[in-house]
């Protein structure tokens, strides 16, 4: 990581403009609808400025925050997913010609985007889709145009919700990898430093000095804090062992009765990548979309078959969730799939929560 | 990306299963396209969708596909209505396919339940063409009723072949059934063969577990024994999620898993 | 040739049938396909069956009606019901569970008139039914898409997963976790596109029970909300009332409190 | 052909076509003479009027929308109009302005519907818009142009065309950006001309000249025309709050067929709709629409049924400026909603249905609930003036084919663009010979 660097306040209104001015959309923590998430942001009084969320299994409210505080709202209702692995988009289209038919992909439409506002764990998970898009055996090529670009300003976190579990799950509070500026939010101002040459670049040309020593220490210590004061945690001990072990657990019974297999979770989820293909003809019958479309593994189609269904249970849709989440996404991927955003745990309307889960089938092991 | 091929050909092969015999129609895609025994193909049914297909002709001759189509539903259904000179599209191969090299010089059991598998008949196609390179050949096939056994005609044309015997069995016959009754575990009693035999089955699920659990009976490993999974595919590249069976994606490291790579997951429901 | 279709109504309140003329971009395309020989709101030459595809709006409520569903089921090879009317009953099932003579009283001053069955009931109680297009009103991409299918020989598919996932896929921020407004979408079947959600409300049930829900669970939630006795019943006997999940969950919550 | 031969005869239309809904019409002459004329509607019962006691008055506008798929959002209006009189709310004046652009959407959308798709046909010759259309692709295309914008305004404050989402009492529960309408306005202005088009088009049509003695029902307003608001008014002389409509009007129930039959009472039949309201507010129009009115050559008021169809035109045309209008001035209200507590009550509302005065009356209790709901729809207002037109006809036909009198009797009904399915209570059709 790179120097510290002292950013005062009215150079963040300066970094929106340049970005602006760089041909990058710039996105931020915006509040609409009693929550908080990326929208549009010209500039800092867009921002979901002096405001609160508190979050709890099932529950999220957004209220007033610390006067001044610009990034006192910790990860909102959406992640960066939306943005680079769209909820729907064309991929390609068939023309019916006079002998047979043409294929031909459709190329995304993508400004670079900018993102001001991002938290550890939205790092965290972004690299874990990018594993999956980019560096498996195929190639996403929407993923990658979007992605490409994207030019990410993080934040590191000064305080966490009662759903965050970061810390357990190793990828935050505090940002190390995977953006082109860091921002720590001080009283005044912020620490910021570059994590890549593009965030070099605009630090430099934003001008600014290096940070005091007792910013840089008063930065470190509110992380510390953020990560000390974490309220929930997820031991990853040996997980894919466990959960492989203890899929005749009562437990997931007990969860099912619960879950309404709604699919909010894997939507909100910053990982999941479940898709439907869909083919989607024009009614003169000339011309026929395929459409990616987010898909869950908790509708029934998901692993339906002519015939047969493969987990017709609720009970199965929960267990294959978790158990791809926390343990076979190590297998397939050589990464958890779970970040520790809390996303999941906040959105459910039922406040079903996952290292409950995984706690209470950890405690009573029906295997050994 | 989804290539246009032509139906060269189509056979009934019985009431609701069609083989369509296709060509690439792009020269240069049709050169390049190689499989091995085993794969599959996504066809797409022009604005209807897209299903895997197991691809049942010689992988010698990659230009000459062939494909076995039972109609099962919305998809399937409309490429009943396939004719020759229509232009279906094709992506792929995918998977992994069959040991076939694993097995050279082996005996091989072939094993299939149910309404017969199409990525079977590929296999014993496969074989009789280099009958040399393998040693015995035992066709086990286990229906339920009579009536679903589909290639009844080319059962009989392979008992006649050397070095291959054929068993068949039904759980439900009737006056006309002129061979076992019963399971598929059933044709085990009468099957002697080396461990050192390779297996290779496909069809429903609990008919490989007990199969499995018998040919060990036999002393043959889990690792050479192989089954031929089916899942619900999208993408076909391992990204849309749906074939998952735990860690596994069944359209890149299968459909083809050694019985050792599975067999935990074989006893539990829901999967 | 143009497969023959023909649009038939019972009790409803012509929304779904409007959704094809509604269909402004699509209209002279679909008839360009399909020759709509039967189809009284929109044409005044009604040309006899027997028919190829048959759209049927509106639930059985009279004896008249209910003679003359078997026949447009003879008359017609393929059947399917448009919208919560034909598929589930409509709104005007909430007479099942009232008495209909007190109906007719607090309707009509003269209420020896009327002729009315004591029930409001799905098309399918009464004839075989091949396809059912779900919505009040159905989705006007979802009745096309039926339409293009069948010109394809497709069995048409429509997607029976729950209103939040097209939820999410919006972008809508949930109405239960960030407003704790009751909302029906974890049980309701998509198809509207999560339009209450994204219009800040709760959804209503438009389109009825997705194709597997936990409604234990869900009552649970109701009631944790504040939703319990009447209000819960209500919310659950509304467009799609008659339905069995909803019905029967309602009818529990209603026996509950007795 | 001439049939002097029959002495007696009866002419059935046994299924009215391109109408919303279920209607017969059953005639009976003798020797020239009508003997019966019934308009037997067999809309099955759907007894809303019964099954809204006893649900919250908050549901009330979901609920009243399913009464019909081709003007749902008037009666959403009506009902939340009579609520808020009710819990004595005050309308923002953003959102009274918001309204008032959801329900130029539906008359615009219903309009157009009813212009190109059930009545043009009917004097061109057609039996359908689609023959339509290969007759006459241009006006067809033009028409679902104008359609396809009223469309999207409901859409646009609603999510949807048919049973939108958005009306709630005392307001919206989710109202548009400004930026957000900008795309509306846009397309607004670019089918002014078609809409201008359009009453050209309809008032060139072959349209019968007769005058009849009938009475002009609409609402009227001191400062606009009227939509959501303002006092009953009548051509005879009517000017009362809508409080006061059961002291005007009586509904009774006629055993032949029907949704009940409205009578001004001590008087008779009375004519809602387009006509009624351009006859009693053409001031109210603007100059811009006046001036189009006055070009078609067609004097107004007059008492003519059939300039129906360009009185319908003239209202497109006058809500596209409308929308226009209101979407210029737009400045999103401070809350999409006013908010309320529920109370005991009667309240009461008028709103102007794309076919005419729609009234709905509750009564709520102290929770909120509704204890008795009454909904009077406009297509069962004019059924007894309808009659009144047929039985106006009826010496004409002697002379005339079967098909001759079916169609012209059809055309005489589509004048009140009659909408069977939403006049919330009707009987089955009984027939009782004498
Ligand atoms: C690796 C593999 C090889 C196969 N090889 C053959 C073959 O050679 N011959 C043959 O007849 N069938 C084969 N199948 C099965 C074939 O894919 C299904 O019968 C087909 O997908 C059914 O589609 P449908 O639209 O007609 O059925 P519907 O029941 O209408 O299914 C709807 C959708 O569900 C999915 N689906 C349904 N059944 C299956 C299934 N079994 N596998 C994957 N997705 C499914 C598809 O997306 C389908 O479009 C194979 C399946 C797999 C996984
Ligand atoms: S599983 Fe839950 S906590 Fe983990 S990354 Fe996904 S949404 Fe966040
Ligand atoms: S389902 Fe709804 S929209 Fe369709 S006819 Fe019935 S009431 Fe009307
Ligand atoms: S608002 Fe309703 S439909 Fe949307 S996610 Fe929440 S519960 Fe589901």
């Amino acid at each position: 990581m790179s120097e510290a660097l002292h950013m005062p306040q009215p150079a963040l209104e300066d970094l929106i403009a340049m970005l602006w001015r760089e041909g990058f959309k710039v996105l931020g923590p915006v509040a609409r609808d009693g929550a908080v998430g990326f929208d549009e942001v010209r500039k800092v009084s867009d921002l979901a400025v002096a405001m609160r969320d508190t979050q709890e299994p099932g529950r999220y409210r957004l209220g007033q925050g610390a006067a001044g505080e610009i990034f006192g709202v910790v990860n909102g209702a959406f992640s960066l997913k939306p943005f680079f692995f769209a909820p729907e988009e064309t991929l390609l289209e068939a023309k019916r010609e006079r002998r047979g038919f043409k294929v031909s992909e459709v190329a995304p439409v993508a400004p670079p985007l900018a993102f001001i506002g991002v938290r550890a764990c939205d790092l965290a998970a972004l690299a874990v889709q990018d594993r999956i898009f980019l560096h498996d055996r195929f190639h996403d090529t929407h993923y990658q145009a979007r992605r490409k670009d994207a030019f990410l300003v993080a934040v590191n976190c000064a305080r966490s919700a009662p759903t965050c579990f970061c810390v357990s799950m190793k990828t935050g509070p505090e940002a190390t990898t995977g953006f082109d500026l860091s921002l720590t939010e001080l009283e005044q101002g912020f620490v910021t430093r570059s994590g890549s040459a593009a965030g070099e670049a605009i630090a430099a040309k934003l001008g600014l000095s290096a940070a005091g020593q007792n910013e840089v220490v008063s930065a470190k210590a509110r992380i510390d804090g953020c990560a000390a004061g974490m309220q929930r945690g997820l031991d990853p001990t040996d997980l894919p062992r466990l959960l492989y072990a203890e899929a005749e657990n009562p437990r997931w019974k007990d969860a099912a009765s619960r879950c309404l297999s709604c699919t909010n979770c894997t939507m909100v989820c910053p990982t999941c990548f479940c898709h439907a293909v869909v083919d989607q003809e024009e009614l003169d019958g000339n011309m026929s979309r395929r459409v990616r479309k987010w898909d869950s593994c908790f509708s029934l189609e998901h692993a339906h078959i002519h015939g047969i269904n493969f987990r017709p249970k609720i009970e199965n849709r929960y267990r294959q969730w978790l158990t791809h989440k926390l343990a076979a996404w190590i297998d397939q991927f050589g990464t958890s799939g779970c970040v520790g955003c809390g996303r999941c745990i906040t959105w459910c309307p039922v406040g079903i929560d996952l290292t409950a889960e995984v706690a209470a089938i950890r405690a009573h092991p029906v295997k050994r | 990306m989804i290539c246009p091929a032509r139906i060269t050909g189509r056979r009934t092969e019985t009431a609701g299963i069609y083989t369509f015999s296709m060509r690439l129609v792009d020269n240069a895609v049709r050169r390049a396209y190689s499989f091995r025994a085993g794969q599959f193909n996504m066809l797409y049914a022009f604005g209807v969708g897209e299903v895997p297909i197991s691809i049942v002709s010689d992988p010698g001759d990659p230009e000459h596909l062939e494909h076995t189509i039972r109609i099962a539903g919305r998809v399937t259904g409309v490429m009943a209505g396939w004719k020759v000179g229509d232009v279906v599209g094709v992506r792929g191969p995918y998977g992994n396919g069959w040991p076939v090299e694993e097995a050279r010089g082996r005996d091989v059991v072939i094993i299939t339940g149910g309404l017969g598998c199409a990525p079977v008949v590929g296999l014993i196609n496969y074989i009789f063409r280099r009958r040399d390179q393998y040693g015995e050949l035992h066709i086990l096939h286990g229906v339920r009723t009579p009536n679903d056994l589909l290639y009844r005609e080319r059962f009989d044309e392979w008992r006649r072949a050397p070095r291959t015997r054929v068993y068949l069995t039904a759980d439900q016959p009737d006056k006309s059934w002129r061979y076992k009754i019963g399971v598929v575990t059933e044709l085990f009693d009468e099957l002697t063969v080396p461990p050192s035999s390779i297996v290779m089955m496909c069809g429903p699920e609990v008919m490989m577990r007990f199969a499995a659990h018998a040919l060990r009976q036999k002393g043959i490993g889990d690792d050479a024994i192989h089954l031929s999974l089916e899942r619900r595919m999208e993408c076909a590249v391992g990204l849309c999620g749906h074939c998952q069976y735990r860690e596994h994606f069944v359209c890149k490291s299968g459909p083809v898993f050694s019985y050792r790579t599975v067999r935990e997951l074989f006893g539990l429901s829901g999967i | 040739m143009k497969p023959r279709a023909a649009v038939f109504k019972f009790a409803s309140c012509d929304g779904c049938q409007l959704q094809f003329l509604n269909a402004e971009d699509e209209l002279l395309k679909l008839a360009g396909q399909v020759d709509f020989v039967y189809f009284p709101e929109a044409r005044s030459r009604a040309l006899e069956g027997p028919y190829d595809i048959a759209f049927v709006e509106g639930s059985i409520t009279t004896p008249d009606d209910a003679r003359r569903i078997i026949k447009v089921r003879e008359e017609s090879h393929y059947l399917a019901t448009i919208g919560a009317c034909a598929t589930a009953g409509g709104i005007q099932a909430l007479r099942n569970w009232a008495d209909v003579e007190q109906y007719r009283r607090v309707t009509y001053p003269s209420p020896e008139f009327i002729s009315t069955l004591s029930t409001s009931t799905p098309i399918s109680e009464h004839v075989r039914v091949d396809c059912e297009v779900w919505g009040c009103p159905v989705d006007q991409h979802q009745l096309l898409a039926v339409v293009r299918s069948l010109l394809s020989k497709a069995r048409p598919v429509l997607p029976a997963y729950s209103v939040c996932m097209d939820c999410k896929r919006r972008g809508n921020v949930c109405v239960v976790v960030a407003r704790g407004a009751p909302c029906l979408g974890p049980v309701t079947r998509t198809g509207c596109g999560a339009l209450c959600p994204a219009f800040n409300r709760g959804c209503y049930g438009c389109f009825g029970p997705a194709d597997d829900q936990n409604m234990e669970s869900f009552a649970r939630l109701l009631a944790s909300q504040g939703v319990t006795g009447d209000d819960a019943v209500r919310r659950l006997r509304g467009i799609n009332g008659y339905v069995r999940p909803w019905r029967e969950t309602a009818d529990a919550i209603a026996a509950d409190k007795k | 052909m001439p049939s002097r031969r029959t002495k007696s005869r009866t002419i059935r239309v046994n299924y009215l076509t391109r109408a919303e809904g279920e209607a017969a019409l059953r005639i009976h002459l003798r020797d020239g003479a009508l003997i019966e004329l019934r308009l037997e509607i067999f809309e099955p019962p759907r007894f809303f009027e019964a099954f809204l006691r006893g649900r919250d008055s908050r549901e009330a506008p979901d609920l009243t929308a399913r009464i019909c798929g081709i003007c749902p959002v008037a009666y959403q209006m009506s009902t939340v109009h009579a609520f808020e009189g009710l819990y004595g709310l005050t309308i923002d004046p953003a959102v009274r302005e918001l309204r008032r652009l959801y329900l130029c959407g539906e008359w615009i959308e219903s309009h157009a519907l009813h212009i190109h798709m059930l009545a043009a046909p009917d004097f061109l010759g057609c039996d359908s818009i689609i023959t339509l259309a290969d007759r006459n692709r241009e006006a067809v295309e033009r028409g679902l142009r104008i359609k396809k914008i009223g469309n999207a305004i409901v859409a646009a404050l609603g999510g949807r065309s048919v049973h939108p989402v958005g009306a709630c009492i005392g307001g919206f529960t989710r109202v548009p950006r400004r930026d957000q309408l900008a795309d509306l306005r846009e397309q607004l202005l670019r089918v002014r001309d078609d809409a201008v088009e359009c009453v050209r088009w309809v008032s060139h049509f072959d349209l019968p000249a007769v005058t009849r003695d009938i009475e002009f029902v609409s609402l009227r307003h001191p400062d606009e025309y009227p939509m959501n608001e303002g006092r009953m008014a009548s051509s005879k002389g009517i000017d009362a709050s809508p409080d006061a409509f059961d002291d005007f009007f009586e509904e009774h129930q006629v055993p032949y067929s029907n949704a009940l039959h409205c009578k001004v009472k001590g008087r008779g039949p009375y004519f809602l709709g387009p006509l009624a309201r351009v006859n009693l507010n053409l001031d109210r129009m603007g100059p811009e629409v006046t001036s189009v009115a006055r070009e078609t050559g067609i004097p107004w008021p007059n008492s003519n049924p059939y300039t129906g169809i360009v009185a319908r035109a003239l209202e497109v045309l006058y809500a596209i400026d409308e929308a226009v209008r209101v979407l210029d001035a737009y400045q999103p209200p401070p809350a999409p909603a006013a908010s309320f507590e529920v109370r005991s009550g009667v309240g009461r509302a008028i709103t102007e249905a794309p076919r005419g005065s729609l009234y709905h009356a509750f009564e709520t209790n102290e929770r909120g609930l509704i204890h008795s709901a009454r909904i009077v729809p406009p297509t069962s207002q004019n059924q007894a003036r309808i009659e009144a037109d047929l039985r106006a006809l009826a010496p004409d036909f002697i002379q005339r084919s079967l098909a001759e009198a079916t169609h012209m009797c059809e055309v005489a009904i589509r004048n009140y663009d009659p909408c069977i399915s939403c006049s919330t209570h009707f009987l089955k059709l009984e027939i009782e010979r004498h």
